[in-house]
């Protein structure tokens, strides 16, 4: 009795589109992929594994998250001090572009499922325009802050000014973490970009939707995680 | 249970039996035998092979090293090198065994190879991701032992800031190879966790699984969340030692004790990571050589799950003295405690097994039996070590070299030899000769006790690890450790000799030789390309030894015809 | 649809009430509202965005386990550094955190 | 504990008040070991003869585990090492707390040395003088790497961690000599960074307080014996010591402390860390300006040289504050004798 509901419930759908019926699946064909039956199949597992990747690359920022919160311990005073110092208009406005770009890629998503291509399409390639928007900010504030003295490392003119205990520290990891941040976007950026054209000139049939979805997935991982950077940075 | 079309097959019907196969099968191995073949296969067991040639030589490299360090403590000052390459050796020496050896040794060979077949699957889930993880950990290799040979280590292998800040020796692109083979880890396990979800074969419920999956299975979810920090630690030391940025360099107000927080979040469970598929290899031989229903099926799958996650809170336990909080070194300790119970659960539950069997004592229940001594003392010093108050003592002597050498060596490559020869036939198609398999063991097991045990004594008598001056009165023991060190190198040579001799010379080997439940049995010797020449029905669970043997097949096989769409 | 504008809406309102409250003096509180608020709108990306409300039991236990492991992680951590006594003495003079005065360029 | 079972276990004398239970536990949890090891590898080898396979192919029962009696074994087993622990960490809490009346002496280690400087101004090198039965509180900090105090006979071991400063603290109650080690790595000359306690009788203590020439104990201070070294290593046929002259390398006056531009343009800082890391490995960082022709000192300089250079080439700095600078006391501590003997 129990194995049959277990099974019942792995392979019957629910109403979601993310799983489509189990007729439709025989509809969309065989796998494309070796060790697997058909191409329903195959989506549930790229989606399973770009979520088991999504669980390691939190752990990657888990350590600056722990590293943020014990030194945030250590040098209260310093924390807070290099957080007044810092872009916080700009750093917000980010933050703002990125909770766009991921309503963006998430209606696109919506969308291509109902078999708006085009508008997808364009939808995925506003979110690649607000990650360029991202960087470019990202970038500026890079600029002022090498303009004003503050270097990773402790190092620059500003430093001469500010000796409180723990702003080398926060100024390092920022550009740290930030800057592995901003890899990430990158990446983000070139899957969507490589999807997006294939939404675009049709390539990708709605069958394949999983695709467009894994990209999406991702680059709203990317955002979850700025989400946490920026209080931790800019705000308090 | 109920049975229906699109459900498990239980009925006791019994199947046609598959037509006999022909005089010569093609097998995984004749199935191309161009290097190119085997270079550019996705094929899991190929990729096992490849994985299992490279990670034997590692462990030979390691080895010869390990016989040169125990070389120089002959005497008490210098003997065969000078304290400078000293420090070199033994930082490579651990570097080698631990990311490149013990690491990948059981789940990226054994786990590659039988993880599918034991669900039925024809493949892992992403065979390219899976070739695209060993060339990862191929290219990481080669830049650590590129930084080896250029400028050398001497940080040992846990890169402890701010020595490794400050060290002269190639620290950044040792520290980014470890970064690199990290993620070939990350891969692996990314992918045996997404096959056991999507992969297993109709009917096959997770409870039916082998349970060396469930080690397996456990293992890659610590892979996955684990690895992900070495690797940001490894980044922030590389920085730290190449631009100077001082993340954890106390004249900036960095912490040097945070590292120590971050690189023990991943190598605490890394241990787990070398001794959960140990335990994998231990819970499918028992069951086969003593013909019995594992005492408690479930005590071993969940108790390997409970190791996974009490693995992620037992860190500290490496920090008692490195000037943590009182608060966080009480909870580390009782943290600690939980797994040594989980270990335990397992340790009860196969020697129970064994109780009302039909032993037969081969090659791999030998070394099981020396694995579950060896393991049982090792872990018991790692409940002592763990009881606060007596690791300021034994903290960094050889005390604790001697404990985690009794569960890497003792019970991670103990258990790897069990695996060795247990899947010998099933991996090669021939079989090896029982009786210098026995005498290896015996050799294995006595060398290992006289180069470990001694250590043990010479931790209580105040001796610290890395130590290339010791005191003269330590003498005797250290001259012991390293006559048991020759004796296990002597072993570990004679292993290679006539498993040698067997892959060439060997009789060629039943598709069951050991007549096991296990469904990685019921498939050829060595197995086809797709894994089963028909898809498999696994009736029965993969430990019914409450029929013979007849039974249990006429359950097994299936008639030869396309499968099933899910 | 709907429920990702919805949504949409909820994040640049949570985002307005944190970045106004950061001008509010809130004292060691301002952090701890800022992350909760940040938490919410983790949550929304999470269970809306990314659709693991209606994803397979598989893909919640990978992301939850991952929650799990981060929340371990940060607290134990944060608990050495929290419960430590406080040092006996100052550490003796640390080196200087800035290259020579005048010089604006970076040390590396 | 018994004295033969000290002997058994290998352990060196128990010289500190803490030593005997701390060794009454590891005796403990050591027979437990011993004991359920051999217990395992008794049952596994009695099971192989009693249920050895007579015939092959035959069927065996099914035995299901009783939940109530895993559960049980679980339990007691929780118990049993939630006890160690509970000892432990007693244990581990009074040498974690230094008594009220402990007296303090400063420990500075660097690579690869121990200084100690008591409360009254005076130091010395590898040598740690105490008067048995009273309690010593170690307030340890390290000018380069992370070092670890240890001392086997008391029983204590604690990291020494630049930047901050960590406690030991120990009550000494047989008189000797007892070996002081480092047991965390920290460079070539790790297992030759050595000192010793000396454990007086208080009636020989307050002789030794009382010798007038007990700051040098006989030996030269650290910066006159950096000179020496630096003279009778030939260091100073290359480096100069004082200002303006330039020579084959780098001139050590002013440099400790400085910031120095390598080859390529990187700069790094003079610290201890790095005159140590010149001498081991020159080639490590080639100054700016400079040929790399010095050869390695390391195996040449014992670990004592090394510190006393390292010391010397401190010294040559732009002189600040002269004077032996003990790190200040924060006001919990003032209020104490503030360990003056």
């Amino acid at each position: 009795m129990h194995t049959q509901r277990r099974r019942l419930k792995d392979t019957t759908m629910s109403e979601h589109p993310v799983h489509r019926s189990a007729a439709d699946a025989v509809a969309i064909g065989p796998a494309t992929s070796e060790p697997f039956d058909t191409l329903l199949h195959q989506a549930h597992a790229a989606r399973l594994g770009m979520w088991v990747f999504l669980a390691s690359e939190l752990l990657l920022f888990g350590g600056f998250f722990a590293l943020l919160t014990a030194y945030r311990f250590e040098h209260a005073d310093g924390f807070r001090e290099a957080v007044h110092a810092n872009t916080k208009v700009l750093g917000s406005m980010n933050t703002l572009v990125l909770l766009t770009s991921s309503t963006c890629v998430a209606v696109a998503v919506h969308v291509f499922r109902e078999g708006r291509r085009r508008l997808a399409g364009a939808l995925v390639f506003t979110t690649v325009a607000l990650g360029a928007v991202f960087l470019t900010l990202k970038m500026t504030e890079y600029g002022l802050h090498f303009h004003e003295g503050i270097f990773p490392g402790g190092h620059g003119e500003w430093f001469l000014h500010h000796d409180t205990p723990g702003l080398a520290t926060f100024w390092t990891i920022y550009f740290v973490a930030t800057g592995l941040h901003a890899m990430h976007v990158t990446v983000g950026m070139i899957f969507l970009g490589i999807v997006g054209r294939s939404v675009l000139n049709g390539r990708l049939p709605r069958a394949h939707a999983h695709r467009l979805e894994l990209a999406a997935v991702y680059w709203h991982l990317v955002d979850v995680v700025w989400i946490f950077l920026w209080p931790l940075f800019y705000l308090a | 249970m109920t049975a229906t079309a699109t459900d498990l097959d239980v009925t006791a019907a019994p199947v046609p039996t598959a037509a006999p196969t022909s005089a010569k099968p093609s097998s995984y191995l004749t199935d191309g035998t161009t290097v190119r073949s085997w270079l550019l296969t996705t094929d899991h067991k190929r990729i096992a092979l490849l994985y299992f040639v490279s990670v034997s030589f590692f462990l030979f490299l390691g080895g010869i090293l390990a016989l040169a360090l125990r070389l120089e403590h002959l005497t008490p000052g210098p003997t065969i090198m000078s304290a400078y390459t000293y420090n070199r050796v033994f930082t490579l020496h651990g570097v080698i065994m631990v990311f490149l050896f013990l690491i990948p040794s059981i789940p990226a060979t054994f786990g590659n190879f039988l993880l599918p077949i034991m669900i039925g699957a024809k493949d892992l889930a992403f065979p390219r991701i899976n070739l695209l993880s060993w060339y990862i950990y191929l290219a990481g290799a080669a830049l650590l032992i590129w930084a080896m040979i250029n400028g050398g280590l001497d940080t040992g292998w846990t890169f402890y800031t701010p020595y490794s800040a400050h060290s002269p020796s190639a620290v950044v692109p040792a520290v980014l190879g470890v970064f690199i083979v990290g993620w070939s880890s990350i891969l692996t396990g990314l992918n045996f966790i997404v096959s056991v979800h999507t992969l297993r074969a109709r009917g096959l419920r997770l409870m039916k699984m082998p349970l060396f999956v469930w080690a397996i299975y456990s293992t890659s979810i610590i892979q996955v969340l684990a690895t992900p920090v070495l690797g940001l630690s490894m980044v922030l030391v590389a920085i730290d030692a190449g631009l100077g940025w001082g993340i954890f360099d106390p004249s900036r107000g960095g912490d040097p004790v945070l590292f120590q927080h971050l690189f023990w979040f991943y190598s605490h469970p890394a241990v787990y990571i070398m001794i959960l598929p140990a335990m994998g290899v231990v819970s499918e031989v028992i069951p086969t050589f003593a013909r019995k229903v594992p005492y408690s099926y479930e005590a071993i799958a969940y108790s390997a799950l409970g190791i996974a996650f009490t693995g992620f809170l037992t860190w500290g336990h490496h920090m008692f003295t490195a000037g943590i909080s009182a608060v966080d070194a009480g909870a580390f300790g009782i943290l600690s405690m939980m797994v040594a119970v989980f270990s335990a659960i397992k340790v009860f539950t196969w020697v129970a097994t064994l109780y009302k069997g039909s032993i037969s004592l081969t090659t791999p229940l030998a070394y099981v039996f020396v694995f579950l001594f060896l393991f049982v003392f090792g872990g018991m010093t790692g409940v002592a070590v763990a009881s606060t108050s007596l690791d300021l003592h034994w903290h960094d002597t050889y005390f604790v070299v001697a404990h985690f050498h009794f569960i890497m060596v003792g019970g991670a490559l103990t258990a790897f030899l069990a695996g060795l020869h247990y899947w010998f036939p099933k991996v090669t198609g021939r079989m090896y000769g029982e009786r210098l398999g026995l005498v290896a063991c015996v050799l294995v097991f006595a060398g290992f006790f006289v180069t470990f045990f001694p250590q043990f004594l010479l931790g209580n008598a105040g001796m610290p690890r890395r130590y290339y001056y010791y005191s003269p009165e330590h003498q005797p023991l250290h001259v012991i450790s390293t006559i048991g060190a020759l004796g296990l190198g002597a072993a570990l040579l004679l292993i290679l000799g006539y498993l040698g001799w067997a892959l060439v010379y060997g009789e060629k080997a039943p598709d069951n030789p050991w007549g096991s439940r296990s469904y990685e049995w019921l498939t050829r010797s060595p197995p086809p390309t797709h894994n089963f020449d028909a898809t498999p029905r696994f009736a029965l669970g993969p430990y019914d030894y409450t029929r013979p043997d007849e039974d249990a097949h006429a359950h097994a096989e299936a008639p030869a015809q396309g499968h099933d769409h899910v | 649809m709907r429920r990702l504008l919805l949504t949409a809406a909820a994040l640049v309102a949570l985002w307005g009430a944190s970045f106004g409250l950061s001008y509010v003096e809130l004292g060691r509180a301002s952090l701890a509202v800022a992350l909760i608020i940040a938490a919410f709108k983790a949550v929304l990306v999470v269970l809306v965005f990314m659709e693991l409300l209606h994803e397979k039991t598989s893909v919640k236990l990978a992301a939850g386990s991952a929650l799990l492991t981060v929340t371990i992680f940060v607290t134990l951590v944060a608990a050495d550094v929290a419960t430590r006594a406080p040092a006996p003495l100052d550490p003796p003079e640390p080196h200087p955190t800035h290259v020579s005065p005048g010089t604006g360029a970076p040390g590396w | 504990m018994p004295a033969w079972l000290v002997k058994l276990l290998f352990l060196p004398v128990e010289a500190s008040s803490i030593a005997a239970e701390v060794d009454a536990l590891h005796a403990t949890i050591i027979t437990v070991t011993m004991v359920s090891s051999l217990a395992v590898f008794a049952a596994t080898g009695w099971m192989v003869l009693r249920f050895r396979r007579r015939a092959p192919n035959v069927t065996t029962p099914h035995i299901v585990a009783k939940r109530s009696h895993e559960a049980g074994i679980a339990l007691a087993l929780l118990f049993l090492f939630c006890a160690f622990w509970v000892v432990g960490f007693r244990q581990y809490l009074t040498i974690e707390q230094p008594p009220d009346d402990a007296r303090t002496v400063f420990v500075t280690a660097r690579q690869w040395m121990w200084k100690f400087s008591y409360a009254d101004g005076r130091s010395a090198e590898d040598v740690l003088v105490v008067p048995r039965g009273a309690a010593i509180k170690l307030a340890m900090t390290s000018r380069d790497v992370i070092h670890a105090f240890y001392v086997p006979a008391f029983r204590i071991k604690q990291d020494v961690v630049p930047g901050r400063y960590t406690t030991a603290w120990f009550r000494a109650e047989k008189a000797g000599t007892y070996p002081i080690l480092c047991a965390e790595y920290c460079g070539t000359d790790h297992s030759a960074m050595r000192g010793e306690v000396r454990v007086l009788e208080p009636v020989d203590y307050a002789r030794w307080l009382d010798d007038p020439s007990r700051d040098r104990s006989g030996e030269q201070d650290l910066v006159s014996r950096g000179r020496d070294v630096a003279v009778r290593r030939a260091c100073v046929t290359c480096h100069s010591v004082g200002a303006g002259t330039t020579t084959t390398g780098p001139s050590w006056a002013g440099l400790y402390d400085s910031y120095v531009e390598l080859r390529g343009g990187t700069r790094v800082l003079a610290d201890e860390a790095y005159l140590t890391r010149s001498m081991m490995d020159p080639n490590a960082d080639i100054v700016s300006g400079y040929q790399p022709v010095m050869p390695t000192y390391a195996g040449t300089l014992d670990a004592s040289e090394t510190a006393a250079l390292v010391e010397y080439i401190e010294s040559l700095r732009e002189p600040r504050d002269p004077g032996v600078a003990l790190p200040k006391v924060r006001a919990v501590e003032t209020s104490s004798d503030g360990g003056t003997p």
